[in-house]
């Protein structure tokens, strides 16, 4: 249920127009360059740049807000400690507690990388089919293997959420106690049941792959070819992304 | 007299779905046999998940043995066998997971063994125990999920497509346990109508999350109009039986 | 033991990119010769994945909280040298599912589970020469394998974070940092070490031929 | 005249068990319809297995078309559904899955995009198209996977248990598929002998590996001996159809 939930995105998605390889590459370049930003000065624009591909991506804000929950986690711990350990000039103490200057700037400067960049991929990971993103990347030179691997686990992972959802809800309605540290073995002998039936049914999907005539010479299929816009939308990332380092670089 | 189970104006929905239980207000008696019967999605699986307490209706209430139920506190003399049988069988042997319910309801290791060898010589599956259950044909994986169940000593035992995947041997074989289990109140969903006519005294006919008839086995599913217009056909043995007790065309 | 985006800086994210790919790489060489047709294994290589990147999401109590399963140690010990490509597939599902460490750290990400995951796995075959079918070598086995891939990944994410992060800290602190970190992480090593064993004793009884090189 | 199918002789054992095919011999011809009957373990799975060249007989010759089967050798013309659809929908979304087998026939781009188009309205699922399998219900995901062998182009289709887990609705909706494949070889193993009795002109009684029985299905399945000397239950519409024939006891 979780897992369908994660996956569920909204609809009305505009860049989902964008070729996939092009969108792929223009938005990589954008996130990559926005991890390199350290400069105070450039860390507003930063973020207007994001918050810009967001509305271009015309998703709803509350889904952007429901991305940056888990990982926030993270980020508030270093906010805690950050700001009260990091630098020399204290800003403000109380007691044995301060507030550091060096340490506050650079959680400034963490938190604004941080939003930036997943505010962009969540664009990128939403406007884009899992399948369809997958192909992406192997058309740009991801190993067949790894792209294999990616489909099916994601066609799998599915089945594999339901199977495990039930095998607890089995477990349970025998007594098992899911909450407590006894949970470990039971957890263990679930998992432990799921990786024999996985493998049984590998071996069966194989099969059945193979009758298909998995390993036969496959055409690939071929999209259609990017147009102007999708290229003219790629060098705009392009030149903002180059754009920031380079103003960073030189100009800071 | 207190009725075993007691529904009053259930309704349950899955996020984003029509109801998939609608106003279901039914009771069944001790000792009774009721077959639940429908098309697939008719809701006859998440009844049995609101009767577990795995979860809560969104009006409505049920009782069991005269308490309400309590979503997510389990109740050992609630027994369910869970249609795919796989998910339930999760330790290393049978024996094992015979033993996994009493070990956690914390019966004694002696109290254990005795009653893992009574239900197992009960249900005729002494010969599997040291087996391991992954390897273990479905007619015999279906006998040990409902070994392992009658361990707790249920006094309401749920089933949920017991015979799918079963042969008619094994199929016969359980309509026999089932039928000298006299005392247990028994619930069994079913797409296959002769094993509801042959186990169940009484059908529960659900359709679109409603309860549509409620009545003797061998009566509802003769009415050809109310079966046929839920998608079902009568049984053949109904058939017969009308054959053989209204005659033929042609003897009258 | 993910690290989220934006916090260390674009020269580590791009170096764990390298050295990720580098490490696929190696293992796809690995993969292939063992294999006739490397595609064979890729259904089971991908079913099994599936099995431990839902497995990974399962909370265990660890009071007075709760931790996620890693895993790595087991991955290693199943999928052995496809564990690399598997874990690298796992985290991207978890970056693009739940935002748990991000796209530009997938790389980095990946060598933190990833090579502990094959050091587990060249322990684990140590098997071979203390028995492969007795109980005991297998549990400690199991456990050591579990407990090292947390370990070793908390250890590094501890020293990558605390060294990378902030410029300011100094040595003292940056130790006292390291140390704090990797000992949290401690009782999820055990945790992780009695899974992964409980799950080779299983697997030792069911279905040996998982615990085998022959995937 | 060429056999579409020759078994003579054929053996086959898994390690350390019994055969499960044991000196198996029989032919079927072409637009014939076979239903394979017996209790579980009868070999019914092992047989469709060798037919499709999945795995090589110990003993003995399989021709298909007049040719001798070539284990591990990709053969369109026999295409197989899987008792268990969810080993056989391996891709993302349900056209991709349909198109996996003629891809690999080497069929261009838009051949392939026909094809599916095509085989896709003749079993009526195109409205499914652009879900993915897993969240169909176990009828629909049966439907697809027939489209997806119809997509071959199969000369010899196999459906190994193709009704469980269908409702009656999809049941019947299978059975008028069937009966409207005029042509096509068709081979059925199944618990359900109602099913079998609507879909085969004949029937192939397998047990302990052997052939107990080969001729005219209603034939075959109205002898109570011999259907109950090897587990099986004579159905009970042939039953009614006795009483329909013969008349009741009280008539003559």
């Amino acid at each position: 249920m979780l897992v369908k939930a994660a996956i569920a995105t909204p609809s009305g998605n505009s860049l989902s127009e964008w070729e996939t390889r092009l969108k792929l590459l223009g938005l990589l370049c954008l996130v990559f360059a926005f991890a390199t930003i350290n400069d105070l000065r450039l860390l507003p624009l930063m973020i207007i740049t994001a918050l810009a591909v967001y509305r271009l991506s015309a998703l709803p804000a509350s889904y952007l807000i429901s991305r940056l929950k888990v990982p926030g986690i993270f980020l508030l711990a270093m906010a805690v400690v950050l700001p009260l350990s990091a630098g020399e000039t204290v800003l403000a103490q109380a007691g044995p507690v301060a507030l550091r200057l060096e340490g506050t700037l650079g959680l400034l400067s963490i938190a604004a990388r941080f939003f930036s960049i997943i505010t962009v991929a969540t664009v990128l990971l939403a406007s884009t089919p899992m399948p369809t993103l997958v192909r992406a990347m192997g058309s740009l030179g991801m190993p067949d293997l790894l792209g294999d691997m990616l489909l099916f686990t994601y066609r799998y992972i599915f089945q594999l959420a339901d199977d495990l959802h039930r095998a607890r809800v089995a477990a349970r309605l025998r007594r098992a106690r899911l909450g407590s540290l006894s949970s470990i073995r039971t957890t263990a002998y679930i998992v432990g049941s799921l990786l024999v039936r996985s493998h049984w049914q590998a071996e069966r999907v194989l099969a059945a792959m193979t009758l298909r005539g998995y390993g036969n010479s496959r055409i690939d299929v071929s999209r259609p070819a990017p147009g102007l816009r999708d290229f003219a939308a790629l060098a705009v990332c392009v030149t903002l992304a180059g754009g920031f380092v380079v103003t960073q670089t030189f100009f800071l | 007299m207190t009725k075993t189970l007691r529904a009053s104006g259930v309704s349950f929905g899955y996020a984003e779905e029509r109801q998939a239980l609608d106003d279901v207000s039914f009771s069944v008696n001790s000792a009774e046999r009721v077959g639940i019967i429908g098309p697939n999605g008719a809701g006859k699986t998440t009844l049995f998940m609101l009767i577990c307490g795995v979860i809560a209706p969104a009006a409505g209430t049920l009782e069991v043995f005269g308490r309400p139920v309590e979503p997510g506190s389990f109740q050992p003399e609630v027994g369910m066998v869970f249609h795919h049988t796989n998910d339930q069988l999760i330790c290393p042997t049978v024996r094992e997971d015979i033993a996994f319910g009493p070990q956690n309801t914390g019966l004694s290791e002696d109290e254990v063994r005795d009653r893992v060898n009574s239900v197992a010589s009960a249900t005729g599956i002494t010969a599997l125990l040291d087996r391991t259950p992954h390897e273990l044909s479905s007619g015999e994986q279906r006998l040990v999920a409902i070994t392992g169940i009658l361990a707790m000593m249920p006094r309401l035992l749920i089933l949920d497509e017991p015979t799918s995947d079963l042969d008619m041997r094994y199929r016969r074989r359980l309509i026999g346990m089932l039928n000298d289990m006299e005392g247990h109140t028994i619930l069994v969903a079913s797409h296959d109508l002769e094993f509801v006519l042959e186990t169940c005294g009484r059908v529960l006919f659900l359709d679109e999350g409603r309860v549509q008839a409620d009545g003797e086995a061998a009566v509802v599913m003769s009415d050809k109009e109310l079966m046929e217009a839920h998608g079902l056909e009568v049984p053949h043995s109904l058939v017969a039986q009308w054959h053989r007790h209204v005659g033929p065309e042609g003897c009258e | 033991m993910h690290i989220p985006d934006g916090i260390v800086p674009v020269s580590v994210a791009a170096g764990g990119y390298a050295l990720a790919a580098g490490m696929t790489a190696i293992s796809l060489r690995q993969i292939e010769r063992k294999h006739v047709d490397p595609r064979e294994g890729i259904p089971k290589a991908s079913l099994l994945t599936a099995v431990f990147f839902m497995a990974s999401l399962v909370h265990i109590p660890l009071p007075p909280t709760s931790v996620h399963l890693v895993l790595s140690g087991l991955m290693g010990v199943v999928l052995g040298w496809y564990a690399f490509p598997a874990i690298l597939v796992g985290l991207f599902f978890q970056a693009v599912m739940f935002q748990h460490g991000g796209l530009t750290m997938l790389g980095v990400n990946a060598c933190l589970m990833g090579i502990p995951a094959l050091l587990s796995y060249g322990v684990f075959r140590l098997r071979n020469m203390l028995g492969e079918t007795r109980p005991l070598p297998n549990a400690v086995l199991g456990f050591v394998a579990g407990f090292m891939a947390v370990a070793i990944g908390a250890f590094s994410a501890a020293v990558l974070l605390v060294s990378t992060v902030p410029a300011y800290l100094d040595a003292s602190v940056e130790r006292a940092a390291v140390t704090g970190l990797f000992v949290a992480h401690l009782p999820l090593a055990g945790i992780e070490g009695v899974f992964t064993a409980t799950v080779v004793l299983f697997l030792l009884r069911v279905q040996p031929s998982l615990l085998k090189e022959s995937l």
